[in-house]
């Protein structure tokens, strides 16, 4: 449970006979295989939730950077997201737990989407924990997670976005902990959240890697994720972690600047692994955006799921031991690269997943300086589209329209929303 | 006088308030009238960001005192500005600990090695221990996360308090009691704090489950009344631990605009009740054998 | 170009040329695979479009229809929809001819929004006609085709639906017909666009029929596709026609009713297999929705893809064969069958996919009568799930609020959109 | 008079109207002004709700005109009631030709055997026959699918136009021009109809293609003036269409609401115009050879 100094199982008491719990599932049914479990899920990625999503060159992207770029598409998996491989595999583990209900948390609501389509898939009843701000910034959402059939709590305190759902849902399984199971949407939390979920995940760099030595004959020079949580990031790492000739960049999110307000308590970024500190939030020790006394900052990004002030433990040791270059790309450059990937490969990527191609984009583009990290990120590039950016548009329509992002199609009639 | 005494006289009081709540003048009368009705031992509460174990009254108070501009620092300085003689417990989350007497931004600007930079939670102890905190609870630190705590405590001669919560049992139950000291609180329900209108019936069980250790056992999670006081020390319980009802309390004055000293004396008036309600309690109980 | 009496090329002179040339390249490039189009094609559609689509077993449907219901999950592909399939096929048709520009119609936004990222991916400018009606009605499309670089052409003649816009790229193409290609959206229009729309469409059956042999080891007993045009039927049965031991199941949007106003020129249902009578529409001789004199009446469907006056000639003219059945299921069936679908299955359809499962219901359902028609169905059923209902959120919204459907979520805090 | 006769005394000038446009009486007078202005051969449409070939004037026609309550029915009686002597030809699509006289609604309900049950073309025509239509043109119905309409036509001694686009060349022209009867219409450029501030430059080269064919070439598609007219025949048409700057003014008259004399005399006019246009043209054509 410990990736160098970080992880652990900061909880409260009352939860932790059921994290033990959890862990002994996990050790049994996933490290294990116990009972099929593995067998069951990966059956049910497959059928349910479209696995492999494809390993796709892109044709106009490797001209425009003069190398080989291929998408891992994680956009076309069941919901649009690579969400549902850890909700599907968490709500089939509380069902082998012989738990009789499902609670999550949401930021931008694809977590929440995808455990409400996992639980209808699974006939489990499901609970939704998701601020107020964001149920209205993501109306779209709260209704597929009610067409799912799940209820959807609005989390009224605070600021009333991701950091305040997470501490929600954690009150409810603390008191309800006897026979709900949570399901924790990223690679953070207490152990065994943080293994599991990456584990969950790692289908991606497990098909990520299969498919480049057949594509490619060999293994991708580099891996570019982007990194809220974590959870996509992880997964499209994992399988590469032990190969020492791939490059893995976790792109993290800018935001308007790497600047902190310490004095409002704002970081308006969440680039947790580029200017955090060490602390412990939500169960688990890892690198935060909080201020010298250590209380936790709000966090800001372009991209709803991005925007968490914390990171998964095991992540933030990569970065720390050097294996994971953790690198920023801001709101703008990740909005210019959302409309650069619609317009020129013909995919509307979640933003969180445009800032893997802002990254791109600042190291190799045709303005880039030549440098180094272009020369770092090799021959061959495996960029994961973590999502597609369906759920976005709303958003886009107006940040573009704030911002005047120079390669965007004109806003005007959309201005006042869709 | 060390936390464990001041449940030797009989069943101890308990009570809980957010330092700073809602502003830290009043804070420091609000405390001190805990001690006027009868309080044994005082948990002060030094609010972070996330209270992940807090009800919504709690929650608020939070946000009231560090809108109010709590910080560790000045929770140090309230501790010292408070005239009270009874013994003091700190509770907190434990990023606020960890990250106390940190390096300086300077040197973490200068750290570009990746290591981990945090001094851990010796300088926070050692503070605590300087302004007369006798002891901690950590909601969100269990036992197996708890030795670096453990050891500045012993280190500065302060207890660390304990939660058992209702699915404590067996092998957890006998780790956590061997590491505490002071008293055990003993979670009367499942959930997060917050004043109930009934007791919970889990609190026998819970009770019953810690017989055999020798330890004070303090019981909080829903307590709000002489009734309730009355009805837990008399199942067993040796002290009551009471927050949000008298939180309640403050939040009322402050949303009313009610001048401090009068909401000083409600609460002195609910703290009277409940540790009234406690030493009626105790002469219900069955015999049990003596304690050391 | 004939299925029996149906189909034909009844176009403007200016057009025949190129329908030849089209005719020509078809014979080429589809039918013979010249130089390795065909090869080019369906590795894009594995790649870019994320082939094959899963078969999977619905259990819970499965439990409630007392048979084996399996989903062939189309809902899967890059943009939702099936549409990607002809609309990427037609788009590199287009630049194996060498033609420069890309027109399309679109009613509910789909089939442009296909063709908008089909060409962005290759490259090619596009323009999108949409009547006026269906822009306000699909907003969030009408911003992904414009993401994807495509212009949107407002159609204002008429009522601004579907028709009016097939009219209208038309007329664009017999002014443009040089340079342009006209990507036709279903397996309508003059002869080649109804045989190569079924060829670049029937990959999903290709795929059930391949799925099926491998899951059941057998052929399913029926196959059940929602019928508009005919795009997602005719991708749907193709490759099962000749295997006369499955039935096909062709359901059509019965609207509000299947009577039909001949003074206002208005036929409150998409039925034109079950209602229409034969006429020439759009290039071809079809079943159409029309009044005594012939003139096109208007159709309606709460679901706007399924929402055309005409179907495809192939697909009549198997209907007047006997071998598809043709049904329908009426707009509150529908939106029942939607909820269901998503309360049940976490799979959340287009509204015209919850056709298909509309019939489900009401021959296998429980309040079904026992009829002949459930055991026509057999044991083993495929479904085609031919899109995902994200599009369809807003009206089902308003839809479901309007006709107080029984199984639906509370609509109450969505009432006024999303 | 046939409509081949209709060319033999220079070049012919060919108007057309949508029949019932804005309303039934105006439209009788507006066809009739046409006749009075000049035209040697009358097209008039018979709308179609999917008027595919046509550009924004004519829809707008169609709509006005099917508003009016024009059917294929009232379309007959309306040529009944036209005071013209100058032939007219059928403009319309295919759909309404075709479905004319078929089957009754209760024949239609009790015919469920899935068969065809059009009666095809031949109704329409036997019935345009009798109220002394003299040819077609549809839009929609190129050569390779005219047979059943040809052959009705010519059972009733009706004409058949083609158009030939621009695009028409080789193979195609050929087997258009085996069947064409009455005159061929030249499409003058690409596109759809609608009146245009200049001449296409594509005239000329189609009328080349033309030059060895033996049928009346009249030209259409963008025609406006008398100017246009001009040229149009200088360059060797034998006639010319035009739709859409005529039916400007009918669209004009109706949103201002003019009363039906005044427009019919702004038709008169402006047909005379293109006729005088027309007749100047062929008085500038270069010598060609005599046609049979």
């Amino acid at each position: 449970g410990k990736f160098g100094d970080y992880g652990g199982q900061y909880v409260p008491e009352a939860l932790m006979p059921a994290i033990e719990e959890l862990n002994d599932a996990y050790e049994r049914y996933v490290l294990d295989n116990e009972d099929g479990f593995m067998d069951d899920f990966r059956a049910r990625l497959r059928d349910f939730g479209g696995r492999p999503t494809p390993l796709q060159r892109a044709d106009r992207l490797s001209e425009r950077y003069d190398r080989e770029v291929y998408l891992k598409r994680e956009d076309l998996l069941h919901g649009g997201a690579h969400k549902l491989n850890n909700a599907l595999g968490q709500v089939l583990l509380a069902k082998y737990m012989g738990k009789e209900r499902i609670i999550a948390e949401t930021g931008a609501g694809q977590h929440g989407t995808a455990t409400a389509m996992a639980c209808a898939h699974l006939d489990m009843p499901c609970e939704i924990y998701m601020g107020e701000r964001d149920i209205n910034r993501q109306r779209p959402n709260v209704f597929r997670m009610k067409l799912n059939g799940s209820e959807v709590n609005p989390v009224t305190v605070g600021r009333g976005t991701l950091k305040e759902a997470i501490s929600e849902t954690m009150r409810d399984w603390a008191t309800n902990v006897e026979d709900t199971h949570y399901v924790i949407g990223s690679v953070v939390g207490p152990h065994p959240f943080p293994s599991m979920v990456r584990d969950f995940q790692s289908v991606i760099s497990e098909e990520a890697r299969t498919q480049a030595r057949e594509k490619l004959g060999r293994l991708p020079d580099a891996v570019v994720a982007c990194a809220g949580g974590g959870s996509n990031t992880m997964g499209a790492f994992a399988e590469f972690v032990d190969d020492e000739e791939t490059a893995l960049y976790a792109v993290e999110a800018g935001g308007s600047t790497l600047e902190v307000d310490e004095e409002a308590g704002v970081a308006p970024n969440s680039a947790s692994l580029t200017t955090g500190t060490e602390g412990i939030l939500h169960g688990a020790r890892t690198r935060l955006l909080q201020d010298r006394d250590g209380q936790i900052m709000e966090s800001h990004s372009v991209s709803s799921g991005l925007d968490y002030a914390g990171v998964g433990p095991e992540l933030a040791h990569l970065v720390d031991t050097g294996r994971v270059t953790a690198v920023n790309v801001d709101d703008d450059e990740a909005l210019t690269a959302f409309h650069r990937l619609s317009q020129m490969e013909g995919i509307i990527p979640a933003l969180e997943s445009a800032h893997a191609f802002g990254y791109l984009e600042s190291v190799a583009g045709p303005d880039a300086p030549d440098s180094e990290e272009a020369d770092g990120l090799g021959e061959y590039v495996v960029v994961n589209v973590s999502g597609r950016g369906d759920k976005d548009l709303e958003s886009a329509i107006e940040e573009t329209y704030e911002r005047d992002i120079d390669i965007a199609p004109n806003m005007d009639e959309f201005t006042g929303g869709l | 006088m060390s936390l464990e005494d001041a449940f030797a006289d009989g069943p101890a009081f308990v009570p809980y308030l957010a330092a700073g709540d809602p502003d830290y003048e009043s804070s420091l009368k609000y405390v001190e009238a805990l001690e006027r009705g009868g309080a044994d031992v005082i948990e002060l509460g030094l609010p972070f960001s996330e209270p992940i174990a807090e009800g919504p009254t709690i929650q608020n108070a939070v946000v009231r005192s560090l809108e109010g501009g709590m910080t560790p620092t000045r929770f140090f300085e309230f501790v010292e500005d408070l005239d009270v003689s009874v013994p003091l417990v700190c509770m907190t989350y434990y990023n606020l600990i960890y990250r106390y007497g940190d390096e300086s931004e300077a040197q973490r600007a200068s750290n570009t090695s990746g290591e981990t930079v945090s001094n851990g939670p010796r300088p926070f102890v050692e503070k605590a221990a300087e302004v007369g905190i006798e002891g901690f609870v950590v909601p969100d630190l269990p036992a197996e996360e708890a030795d670096p705590l453990r050891e500045a405590c012993d280190e500065f001669g302060l207890d660390l308090v304990f939660i058992v919560a209702p699915t404590t049992r067996g092998e957890r139950l006998d780790r956590i009691m061997e590491q505490v000291s002071g008293y055990v609180y003993v979670q009367a329900r499942l959930g997060t704090t917050g004043a109930q209108s009934s007791v919970s019936d889990q609190t026998g069980s819970s009770l019953e489950r810690l017989t055999d250790y020798d330890v004070p056992k303090a019981v909080g999670f829903g307590i709000s009344s002489g009734d309730h006081a009355e009805r837990i020390v008399a199942s067993g319980a040796d002290g009551i631990i009471v927050g949000s009802a008298l939180v309640d309390i403050v939040a009322e004055g402050h949303e009313n605009g009610d001048d401090a000293e009068t909401v000083a004396d409600r609460l002195e008036t609910l703290a009277r009740e409940l540790k009234d309600g406690a030493v009626a309690g105790a002469s219900q109980r069955p015999p049990h054998p003596e304690r050391t």
